[in-house]
């Protein structure tokens, strides 16, 4: 247990020192990479409600994380035009507010969650990993063709959304906000993780046949953590949206999906602070072997195929040993 | 109508390349019990080395050779060397770990063969229309695509009906404790069922890219493509990844030609083929959720 | 007399060419060890499936407590009070002891969609798991991993999950298997002083157990029961003799 | 808990911290280019690249700083890699993005922050018109440009009932747009494609029952090549015309003899009779060991564009650096060059027919299709 607290310690520090140096150092980008490393934990926070404790292999996480971004990208847009989103049956107008971008993001990436979940959740094993992704290319096909939001190029909202009391353009206040969301939602996870449903969702993973046994229904449990898990990840797409003040098809793409659930497993499936941990290694990597080569990502399918065979558990896991596991 | 027909015969061919795909996806996961997304890398393969020996050589027929020879070289490489760590590990390890191996196929290939695309072309004696009865005028060369389909899913029948290794095979699908206890070597027969696999892969990529463009990344679409089939016709089941592609292109391609046409007599032109073929990019999705409503182990899946 | 507690009625099931269940009927009365023996291959697997609601019968009906649940699946069962042991351990493996049985507890409370409070902090839940596992004689070990249990002890666990559930009847699936003789004879007195609070369907291998705890007997055989009664009445039985005993004797 | 404490402590950071000092006065010029050297499409990148740092080495200028990122062709990425450039690297001018929409992810908030932007590609139609910027010029193309000028030909042709299609995005719907703007005859038929679609099949049975007396299509990149190799084997004989970009240099060798004698339309080809273009050629052959392609061409005009305003004017006075540009006085290898006042080419476009020279397909001017021709979004551009 210490040992595992020790690391998620140390990741803390880290997350601490980042933005301190960058902000002292006058390397703003450093910080801007850190935002997007933060913004990357907070979606694989979600998919890992899923896949750490529903055991749950989505990979079609992607889907969420872009119907989040295109809910900040449609309403900042319409709001940046003045024109309504709809005003019939009832005036539907835009915003630039984040809060009420977040909680639309939520919302519409919860009831997609719902509505693929339930379909997916039919299948188990093989079938629901290949699902889950040809739902994600449903969507990714559907935005591209659809040219009421730009299609392929996307969309531009030259003016990062507001917060309340905040000036999101300074780059040390976005992060603080997105940290603070990140924040949220892994006490959020955490407090999941051990609540009655977490361990029965934790027990449908391991002994689904003993969960009905006790007159539960792992098909509901599982539906209710991907909602969850969508949600989180919806909401992590328009804050990605944000910090880019850009939204296209590409936040739907298979390759973002199998780069969330990358980053879940480099930092350790089912462990707290895990997402961090893999989302800031997946960054930092990006940037450095992305400066030593153009052929980089040679280099970081070796790596990753190096954990998968012979550092299970991802660095945490590595590092902690089994002790803290869906901690 | 003649063009209804013509449309049918692309939508066949569509499908039976898709079956080259999934047969050996399905064949891999149906006895080892794996999901592999690199099976589209081995597409690339087959496409690039035909390219190269067809760019070599000039002869289409040793670029095949040579498609199938490279996939399946490659295919039983990455078993040796990763795949066959991966039977024991959860199907998570075994997503992340194919996922590496695109990221490294990919960018390898870039780095071998630049980023241009490759030039890969018909040969003489398959280019050209020929006259179908009833007066349709249909690519020689595509019909040559439906009869090499054809031919390999026959030769698949009979090789799992009635060889020896047709056997193992299928006892590998029943219970893989058993066929180690019939004194089979059961790493060599992996081995060996993971190479057919990434053959008829890299068959697909060479008699694919002679009419598409040789270039990285080229497999991936077609792998998304390749589980729907899958997943519509049942893992494990050559003969559901048989209807289930044929059921997929069909539907892509009368889908592609169909909705727009149909929403253009209800609605303005210009908008309707916009969104009919919005809708028809999702078509091919909307085909499998209603299988999966239907049937959630797919056409011919074993039931759970 | 009132209704059994558990009354199956002329539950048929077939694989193919193979009838697993031909035409069963019997019934679990108050108060009762009621056990189903018969060979290997007999379908006592696929009665207890039928029974508990993993599988659909082709022709029959089974009801519970007075209802009619034939249509209902294993879940819907289990809510109404219909607990089960299984017979290859089904414990959650990374869960320690008090964590499965608080489980099978906060299940039959209702409280499985409590999303913030932690589940070892829900009383009446923890409270009940520990009087469960106090009764199996787990205490000391109710902070191990399931995982990292013996044999015997993940019995006694599994037995106390399905009373964890306050169930109205116990349908247990060789809960002696495995065990010692120490263990045997522990788990023996144990199930005596289970059957006053729900009857209990035991099916079950070992013999001596058998007809040291059963109130009646039903003995399978090729899918159909071929006799039911008392112990002696079994004993006596020549068809059951021919059949089943009559292999050992 | 702890993170809670990490992020507070992060937010009182920010209030007490100073704005970190502005733009430290050094005395060369740094340009940013982002442009796409890795995945699908990389080789429109890499030639870009090339015609550019042939043009500074040409130049012999020192003091210019070139700092070259890849985009992957991601948005995100070359939204990040942007903000990289303006807020560590701190360049003076910005170049290098391939694609429209990695171009409106960017350029917007790039010349907000107030940096120049040349666009040796990219020319969305947004950028010319509402959207468009004083630190904003293109040295290629607007967008629709190529799309009319085949248009023109078409109608210059004789063609009166064309078969149309593009892949179903933005670039796709204004390509044929564009077309339909210069082109006056009947329609045989349009049509939208998957983007990324790679057969072709059931269009070309349409073309071939639709009685068209010509097709005109863009299908970028891979598209292309499957739609030719596919049109070319069907047998239909119809005659095809197309944007250069399905039939430049880089891609024309994985399309083979299947583009043979199409007509293309280009503002540039390497058979342009001047003086600039044949020193450009020949020497990025010498450098590069292959022949350029329209992109390099574009790399190669940017960068002399940029080199001749600087001889004049330095970034840092924006107004003008900005009349320097504007005033375009350099060598294009185009021959006459010239911006319009939203700051994008008016230029000639050519026809080029598609030759083979040796072992090497290769493009040569046959005509001209549209004579000074600039866009028809300078009413909407407000500045």
């Amino acid at each position: 247990m210490s040992r595992g607290i020790a690391i998620n310690t140390a990741v803390l520090a880290l997350c601490l020192a980042v933005p301190v140096y960058a902000h002292f150092a006058g390397e703003p980008f450093l910080l801007t990479l850190a935002t997007r490393a933060v913004i990357l934990a907070l979606a694989a926070v979600g998919l890992n409600i899923a896949l750490g404790h529903g055991g749950l292999i989505s990979l079609g996480h992607a889907a969420f994380f872009g119907i989040g971004g295109y809910a900040m990208g449609i309403l900042a847009s319409h709001a940046q035009t003045f024109t309504p989103i709809a005003d019939w049956p009832l005036l539907i107008e835009g915003t630039k507010s984040m809060p009420v971008i977040w909680l639309v993001a939520m919302v519409t990436s919860g009831l997609a969650a719902l509505v693929i979940g339930a379909l997916s959740l039919r299948t188990s094993g093989v079938y629901f990993i290949m699902i889950t992704l040809a739902f994600g290319q449903m969507l990714y096909y559907f935005a591209i063709s659809w040219p009421a939001y730009g299609g392929e190029d996307g969309l531009s909202i030259y003016v990062r959304n507001g917060f309340p009391g905040l000036n999101t353009l300074v780059p040390m206040q976005f992060f603080a906000l997105t940290a603070t969301v990140l924040a949220a939602a892994m006490a959020l996870a955490h407090v999941l993780g051990r609540s009655a449903f977490g361990l029965a969702l934790n027990a449908a993973r391991q002994a689904p046949a003993r969960v009905e046994a006790v007159g539960v229904r792992p098909f509901r449990l599982r539906l209710t953590a991907f909602v969850i898990s969508g949600m989180i990840t919806g909401l992590a797409g328009a804050l990605f949206a944000d910090l880019n003040r850009f939204v296209s098809p590409t936040m739907f793409s298979w390759q973002l999906s199998g780069e969330i659930m990358v980053i879940v497993i480099l930092g350790g499936v089912g462990r707290l602070f895990g997402p961090l941990a893999g989302a800031a290694l997946l960054v930092t990597l990006e940037h450095v072997l992305g400066g030593v080569s153009d052929y980089w990502q040679v280099y970081l399918g070796a790596l990753l195929l190096g954990v998968v065979l012979f550092a299970r558990g991802g660095i945490i896991g590595t590092l902690a040993g089994r002790d803290v596991a869906h901690g | 109508m003649l063009l209804l027909i013509e449309q049918v015969l692309n939508g066949l061919q569509f499908g039976v390349m898709l079956f080259l795909m999934a047969a050996g996806l399905t064949l891999v996961f149906g006895v080892m019990g794996l999901i592999n997304l690199a099976h589209g890398s081995l597409y690339m393969i087959g496409a690039f080395a035909a390219a190269a020996v067809a760019g070599a050589t000039g002869s289409f027929l040793l670029a095949l050779a040579a498609s199938l020879a490279a996939a399946a070289a490659a295919g039983a490489l990455i078993e040796v060397a990763v795949i066959r760590r991966l039977y024991d590990r959860d199907h998570l390890d075994q997503v992340l770990a194919t996922f590496a191996l695109i990221l490294i196929f990919s960018e390898g290939t870039r780095w071998a063969f630049g980023s241009f695309p490759l030039y890969l072309d018909i040969p003489a004696w398959l280019s050209g229309p020929v006259s179908l009865p009833g007066g349709i005028e249909y690519s020689r060369y595509r019909l040559a695509i439906i009869g090499v389909g054809l031919a390999v899913a026959l030769g698949l029948y009979l090789l799992i009906t009635r060889t020896r290794l047709g056997i193992r095979i299928r006892a590998g699908e029943a219970d893989r404790e058993m066929i180690a206890a019939l004194g089979i070597d059961i790493s060599r027969l992996y081995t060996l069922v993971f190479a057919l696999g990434a053959a008829l892969a890299g068959l697909a990529g060479a008699m694919v890219g002679a009419i598409q463009s040789v270039q990285v990344g080229m497999g991936e679409p077609v792998l998304i493509l390749a589980f729907v089939v899958i997943v519509i016709g049942g893992i494990g089941s050559v003969k559901g990844a048989l209807v289930g592609a044929i059921l997929v292109g069909l539907t892509d391609t009368l889908g592609g030609y169909l909705l727009p046409i149909a929403f253009g007599q209800v609605m303005e032109a210009s908008s309707a083929t916009a969104i009919g073929s919005a809708l028809a990019s999702m078509l091919i999705y909307i085909l499998m959720a209603v299988v999966l409503i239907l049937r959630p182990t797919g056409l011919y899946g074993a039931r759970a | 007399m009132a209704e059994p507690v558990l009354q199956v009625q002329g539950i048929t099931r077939a694989f193919g060419a193979l009838v697993a269940s031909d035409n069963v009927s019997l019934d679990l009365r108050e108060g009762e060890i009621h056990a189903l023996i018969g060979p290997n291959g007999a379908g006592k697997s696929t009665l207890i499936a039928l029974i508990s609601g993993a599988l659909a019968p082709d022709a029959g009906q089974i009801r519970f407590n007075g209802r009619d649940v034939t249509a209902l699946d294993t879940v819907a069962r289990a809510r109404l009070g219909l607990g089960r042991s299984f017979q290859i351990s089904a414990v959650v493996p990374e869960f320690t002891v008090l964590q499965n049985v608080v489980l099978a507890a906060q299940g039959a409370a209702g409280h499985s969609y409590r999303l913030f409070r932690p589940a070892l902090k829900d009383r009446s839940a923890t409270s009940s798991a520990r009087a469960q596992i106090a009764r199996v004689g787990l205490e000391a070990r109710a902070a191990i991993p399931a995982a990292d249990l013996a044999h015997g002890e993940r019995r006694r666990l599994e037995l106390a999950m399905a009373l964890a559930l306050k169930p109205k009847a116990f349908l247990l699936d060789e809960p002696m298997a495995g065990l010692g003789a120490d263990g045997t004879a522990q788990m023996t007195t144990l199930l005596e002083t289970l059957k006053a609070e729900a009857p209990i369907l035991l099916v079950e291998h070992d013999m001596d157990a058998v007809f040291r705890l059963a109130d009646r007997i039903s003995v399978l055989d090729y899918g159909r029961i071929i006799a039911t009664g008392s112990v002696e009445e079994i004993r006596q039985d020549p068809e059951v003799r021919r059949a089943y005993l009559g292999a050992d004797a | 808990m702890n993170k809670l404490v990490c992020a507070a402590l992060a937010v009182s950071l920010t209030a007490m911290a100073p704005v970190a000092a502005l733009a430290d006065g050094h005395g060369g010029v740094k340009v940013g280019m982002i442009t796409t050297l890795s995945g699908g499409g990389a080789g429109l990148g890499i030639d870009v690249r090339d015609g550019f740092m042939l043009a500074i080495a040409q130049s012999g200028r020192d003091d210019i700083e070139v700092v070259i990122e890849d985009d992957q062709r991601k948005p995100d990425i070359a939204v990040q890699l942007a903000d990289k450039m303006i807020q560590s690297e701190k360049v003076d001018i910005m170049t290098g993005i391939i694609w429209s929409n990695l171009a409106m992810a960017v350029v917007p908030s790039a010349v907000a922050q107030g940096k120049f932007y040349l666009s040796p590609n990219a020319g969305p139609s947004a950028l010319a018109g509402a959207q468009c910027n004083p630190l904003y010029f293109n040295v290629a193309w607007q967008n629709d440009n190529l799309h009319e000028a085949a248009g023109a030909y078409a109608k210059s042709a004789g063609y009166a009932n064309s078969f149309i299609l593009a892949p179903n995005y933005p670039a796709g719907q204004d390509a044929l747009t564009g077309y339909k703007r210069m082109y006056d005859g009947d329609l045989a038929g349009e049509v939208f494609t998957q983007l990324g679609q790679t057969d072709y099949a059931a269009e070309i049975a349409q073309i071939r029952n639709s009685g068209a007396d010509s097709v005109y299509f863009f299908l970028p990149g891979g598209m292309g090549i499957s739609f030719l190799k596919q049109y070319a084997d069907s047998g239909v004989d119809i005659p095809v015309v197309g944007p250069a970009f399905s039939f430049d240099q880089g891609i024309l060798q994985a399309v083979g003899d299947a583009a043979l004698g199409v007509k293309n339309t280009s503002q540039w080809s390497k058979d342009l009779d001047n003086a600039a273009n044949a020193a450009f050629v020949e020497s990025f052959q010498a450098e590069y060991g292959r022949l350029p392609s329209l992109y390099a061409s574009q790399g190669f005009d940017t960068a002399n564009l940029m080199l001749s305003a600087l001889e004049t004017a330095s970034p840092s006075d924006q107004e003008a650096f900005r009349a320097a540009l504007m005033a375009a006085d350099f060598d294009s290898v185009r021959g006459d060059f010239a911006f319009a006042s939203n700051q994008h080419p008016i230029q000639n476009i050519y026809v080029r027919e598609v030759v083979r020279e040796g072992d090497v397909l290769t493009n040569k001017l046959v005509g001209v299709a549209l004579e000074d021709h600039g866009n028809v979004f300078i009413d909407d551009c407000k500045m």
